[in-house]
C-alpha cells in the first residue's frame, strides 16, 4: 500500500531525533489520534540552518515527518511555511487515501515551529503562520472547527 | 528473506491436506451437485461428505450445517434471520462490545430499522459474566449472540453459560465461533447454541467458505433467496471444492486438536514470556481463558503500524489494532472496550501462531521485536516526555 | 466410458488457466490482502488485479466491480439493495417471467414486505418488448430487473434498448448477465446498465464466486456487513483464490469469444438441426438471438427425466426443466411462460456445450438421443394412443 | 440420488409394453402433472395371470411401475390389492423424499385395473377397491379431496 519513497523514510529516516539547540519547537497532533510530531529547528537569519522530529505514529506519520524536514531544510521561513500537505505526499509519491490526514500534520508541524520561534521572539505569530496548531484538541477535531 | 507468518488470527495457509481435498473438484468432478447424471452425482457425493465432515467436527448432525460464502455470511444470515423470524415477538437484540464488525455492524444497521441492540461492555479482560446477560435480557428480547472466542485479545467466553441463561429466559442464542472453531474443543449440543458460524480460512481451509450451524427445527428464513440449495435455506451453486477443503481442514484440526493445542499454546506462552519483559508492556485479553495461538499486547509510547511495518522488514506478519492500521482514527473498538486509553490502544500488536509455527519463529520474533520497539520508542516524542519527567 | 458433458449451462469445469492462477493463492501467498505486510500484499496485488482483469473484460474499471460469493448471491444484492435504497421513490419492481429464481424467488420475497412485482410476460421466443416494459413502469417503479440471457432456452435479450426504456423514466437498471458474461460479447457502459450480475463457474471459473457491477455513483447498501472489505460494500475476507480463478477464466473467454462463439454456434447447429428430425420435437428459445452453446428442445409424449437418465447410462449429462427433475409438480416456469402446456413442458431437454466439446461429442449424441426418445415413447401411453388416434 | 435397484428397473423395465388379451386395464395419472400409468392385467380365477404396463414419467415413475408389476404376478386380486406404496419403495430399496408420490401413483394402477376388472363383470369396484382413481383430475389434487 506504501510506495517505495514512502517505505525509504520510514525505515531509514531523515534528520529524526532531538535538536540540542533549537529555537524553534512545535508539537501537533495528539496521542489520542495516534500521532503525535514534535519538529525541532535552528533558524538562523530566517534560513532553516537544521531541523529534526520526534513522531509517534503510523508509518505514513513518520515518512512524511522525515520528508518534510528534508524539504524545509535549508530553506527561508517564507519557503517553509509555503510547504503544502500535497507536495509533500507529492514528494513520498503518494500515499493512501486514509493515509492523506497524516501529511496534513507535516505541514502543520513545521508551522507550528515556526509559530514558536516568532513566539520566543515576541512576534505574534498568528497573523504570519495561522493557526499555531498547538491547541489541546486532536489535530483533526481541530480541523474540523 | 525469512518469512515468519505470525497472523493466522487474520488468515492462515491452505493445509496440503485441504488443497489435495479440494483439487478434483475443479477440473474432474466439476458437476453441479443438483444434476442427477454422473458428474453431478460425484460432486453431490462430495458436498454430503463434506456437510458430515464438519457436522461430526462440530459434534452434530449433517442436516443442521449449511454452507455459506464465509463467516461473515454467517453471522449476517444468522442475525438477520433471527430478527426477521422473531420481528413478532420483539426486536431487542443483546450482543457484546467486542464482537467482529461482522456482526456490530450487522447489528448496527438492524438498528436503523428499528431494531434496539444491547452492546454488553466486558471487564479488562474482555469477558461478559452471566449475571450482565441475565440482567440485560427483556420481555422483547429475541436473539443473544456472543462470540466464542475474541478474534483480538483471544478471550474465550464462556458460551455454554451464556446460552444457557438465554435459553432460560426462551431467547434465541448465536455464536459467532470463527476463532475458535478449529482450534478448541468445541460441541454444539454441548454448548446448546442455537447457530453458530464456522470460516474456513481460519482453520487452514480455504477463503470464501464457511457454514452456519442451525438447529433442527429452527426455521431460520434465508438471506440468499434463488434456486433452493441447501435445503431451500442458502441459495446459490455450491462451492463443492470449498466445502471440500474446509472439511478436511477442519477434520484434520479436530484430529489433531490435543497435540496442537499442547504445541502452539506452548509457543504462544514463550512469546507472552519473552516479550512482556519489554518495559511499559502488557498483555491484552484474558490471560488463562485464552486461544491457544493468540498472543496479544499493547507496547506504550509508539504506535501500531509502525511496529507492523517493521517487523514486516524483517519478514514477520503480524497485526495490531491501532487506528492507522484499521484505517479510522480510533483503535480498535475491541481494545477500547477492555478499558484501554486510546494512547495505550494504540500500541497494540496481535501475534497469532498455530501449528505451522516453529520454535525458530518464535526465537526470532522474541529476537526482533524488542530492538523495534526501542527504535521506534526513541524515534517517539511520547517516550521523550516520559524519560525526562523521571529523569527531572 | 465415454463422458459428454453437455450441461455447461448448469456448471462448467475449471479451465487450466483458472486452476492455474488460483493455485498460489492457497498455499503460497495466502494473506489477507487486507494487511499490510508481505503475504497480505502479495495477496492484495492479485485481488487487484483480478479485479481490473474483471472490469476490463465487461469494459469498465476495476472500482465498479465487486467480489460476491456468486450469481445469487449478486442478484439478491442488486434488488434487495435498490429496494432499500429507493424504498421512499416507491415500491415497484419490473422484472420477467423467465428470470432465474435467483432474481425471482428475491421479488416474491419482497413482495412479502410490501414491494409489488411486475413479471414481464414473453412471447413464445422468451422475448419482452420495448413496449411491454415502457407500459409496465409506474410512478413508484424503481428498479427493471431483466436477464441478458436466458439459461433455460437460451434466448438473448435486448438489454441495451430495455434498459434505454428504464433510464428514459428514471428508473435503475440490473441485469443478470450469469449465462451471457464471458459467451457473448459485451460491455457494462454500452448497455450502459445500472448493475449487472456475474458468476464465475459459468465461464470455466470455480464455484461460489461471482461479482455485481455497480456503476459508479449508485450507493448500493450492502447485503452483507462487516468488515467493510470491497470498499465497504461486500464485507468478508476477499476470496482471493476465487477472484483470481475467476478472472483469469474470464479473461480467457473474452480472448478466444470470437473463435469459440464460430465453434459452439456451430456445434449447436447441428445439434438442433440433427434433433430436430426426431418427430415431434421443437427447438425452444429464440432461434436467432440465442447463447452459442444453448440447443434446448421439448420431445413430446416423454418425460424429461427419464431422457436425462437414459442419456446419464450413456455418459451424456444434460438437464431437463421437466417437474421431476426440479423435484416439483410443475415444469420449468421458463417453459410455461413460452406458452408450452404442461405435458409438452415435462419433455424438454437441455444440452448446453462449449468450447471444451467436440464434433465427436455432437456426432455421439446425435447417434444416442435419437432410440432413447423411441425407447421412451414406445413405453409410453400417451404416444400409444396418440399413434393409435391415427391409426383409427 | 436413485438406488441401484430404481436403476436397474428404470433401465430394464419389467413386463412392459401392452397386453393384447388384457381383461382388465387402468390408468391413473396426468400428463399434465408429468405421469401417466397404465396398467394391463390378463385375471383369471381371481388371480394375475399377466401384467404389463406403459409410463409415461420419470425414473421413478417408470421403476415403480415395474416393480409393482412384479410385485402382483401371479398373486390373488385380494393380495394385490393390498399392495402398498411403501411395500413397492421398499422393494426398490427406497426412492428421494420428492419421488415418494410416483409409488402412490404405481399403488393406484394397480387398483384402477382391479376396478376395471370388477366393472366389466358389472360389479361396482368402489365398496372393493375404493376409489377407482380414473377421474379426470391429476392424481395429486385428487389425492387431497
Ligand atoms: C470472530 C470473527 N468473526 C467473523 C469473521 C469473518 O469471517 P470471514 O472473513 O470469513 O467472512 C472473522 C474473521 O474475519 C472473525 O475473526
Ligand atoms: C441466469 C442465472 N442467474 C443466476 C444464477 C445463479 O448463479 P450461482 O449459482 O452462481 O449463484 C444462475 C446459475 O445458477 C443462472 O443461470
Amino acid at each position: 500500500m506504501y510506495s517505495e519513497k514512502v517505505l525509504d523514510h520510514f525505515y531509514n529516516p531523515r534528520n529524526v531525533g532531538e535538536l540540542p539547540d533549537a529555537n524553534a519547537i512545535g508539537t501537533v497532533g495528539n496521542p489520542r489520534c495516534g500521532d503525535i510530531m514534535k519538529i525541532y529547528m535552528k533558524i538562523e537569519d530566517d534560513i532553516i540552518k537544521d531541523i529534526s522530529f520526534k513522531t509517534f505514529g503510523c508509518g505514513a506519520a513518520i515518512a512524511t515527518s522525515s520528508m518534510a524536514t528534508e524539504l524545509v531544510k535549508g530553506k527561508t521561513i517564507q519557503e517553509a511555511l509555503s510547504l503544502t500537505n500535497s507536495a509533500v505526499t507529492d514528494a513520498l509519491d503518494g500515499l493512501p487515501p486514509q493515509k492523506l490526514h497524516c501529511s496534513v500534520l507535516a505541514e502543520e508541524g513545521i508551522k507550528a515551529a515556526i509559530g514558536d520561534y516568532y513566539r520566543r521572539q515576541g512576534i505574534d505569530p498568528e497573523p504570519i503562520v495561522g493557526c499555531s496548531f498547538d491547541c489541546e484538541a486532536c489535530h483533526k477535531e481541530h480541523h474540523e472547527h | 528473506m525469512r518469512i515468519v507468518y505470525a497472523d493466522n488470527a487474520a488468515t492462515t495457509s491452505v493445509s496440503r491436506t485441504a488443497l489435495e481435498a479440494m483439487l478434483p473438484y475443479f477440473t474432474e468432478h466439476y458437476g453441479n451437485p443438483s444434476t442427477i447424471y454422473s458428474v453431478g452425482r460425484e460432486a453431490r457425493r462430495a458436498l454430503d461428505t463434506a456437510r458430515e465432515k464438519v457436522a461430526k467436527a462440530l459434534g452434530t448432525e449433517a442436516k443442521e450445517i449449511y454452507f455459506t460464502g464465509g463467516g461473515t455470511e454467517a453471522d449476517n444470515w444468522a442475525i438477520r434471520g433471527t430478527a426477521e423470524l422473531r420481528q413478532k415477538k420483539g426486536k431487542h437484540i443483546i450482543t457484546t462490545a467486542i464482537e467482529h464488525h461482522a456482526v456490530l455492524h450487522t447489528c448496527k444497521d438492524l438498528e436503523k430499522h428499528g431494531y434496539e441492540v444491547t452492546y454488553l461492555p466486558v471487564d479488562e479482560y474482555g469477558r461478559v459474566t452471566a449475571d450482565q446477560l441475565r440482567g440485560a435480557i427483556r420481555e422483547d428480547t429475541i436473539l443473544v449472540s456472543i462470540m466464542a472466542a475474541n478474534n483480538e485479545i483471544g478471550t474465550i467466553l464462556p458460551i455454554k453459560e451464556l446460552c444457557a441463561i438465554a435459553h432460560e429466559k426462551g431467547v434465541l442464542f448465536h455464536t459467532d465461533a470463527v476463532q475458535a472453531v478449529g482450534h478448541i474443543p468445541l460441541d454444539v449440543k454441548e454448548l446448546d447454541v442455537d447457530m453458530l458460524s464456522v470460516s474456513a480460512h481460519k482453520f487452514r481451509g480455504p477463503k470464501g467458505i464457511g457454514a452456519l450451524y442451525v438447529r433442527r427445527g429452527l426455521s431460520l428464513p434465508p438471506l440468499l433467496t434463488g434456486g433452493g440449495q441447501e435445503s431451500g435455506r442458502r441459495s446459490g451453486t455450491e462451492n463443492v471444492a470449498g466445502a471440500c477443503g474446509m472439511a478436511a481442514a477442519l477434520e484434520e484440526s479436530v484430529e489433531h486438536m490435543d497435540e496442537n493445542v499442547k504445541k502452539v499454546s506452548a509457543m504462544r506462552d514463550r512469546l507472552i514470556e519473552g516479550l512482556l519483559k519489554i518495559p511499559y508492556s502488557r498483555l491484552t485479553g484474558d490471560p488463562v481463558n485464552r486461544l491457544p495461538g493468540t498472543a496479544s499486547f499493547v507496547f506504550e509510547f509508539i504506535e501500531g503500524e509502525s511496529m507492523i511495518l517493521s517487523l514486516d522488514a524483517a519478514g514477520i506478519c503480524a497485526s495490531s489494532g491501532s487506528a492507522c492500521s484499521s484505517g479510522s482514527l480510533d483503535p480498535s473498538h475491541v481494545l477500547t472496550a477492555i478499558g484501554l486509553p486510546h494512547e495505550v490502544a494504540h500500541g497494540s500488536l496481535r501475534l497469532s501462531i498455530n501449528e505451522c509455527n516453529t520454535e525458530e519463529d518464535i526465537d526470532y520474533i522474541l529476537q526482533t521485536l524488542p530492538p523495534i520497539i526501542q527504535r521506534l520508542r526513541d524515534m517517539s516524542p511520547l517516550w521523550e516526555d516520559y524519560i525526562k519527567k523521571f529523569k527531572a
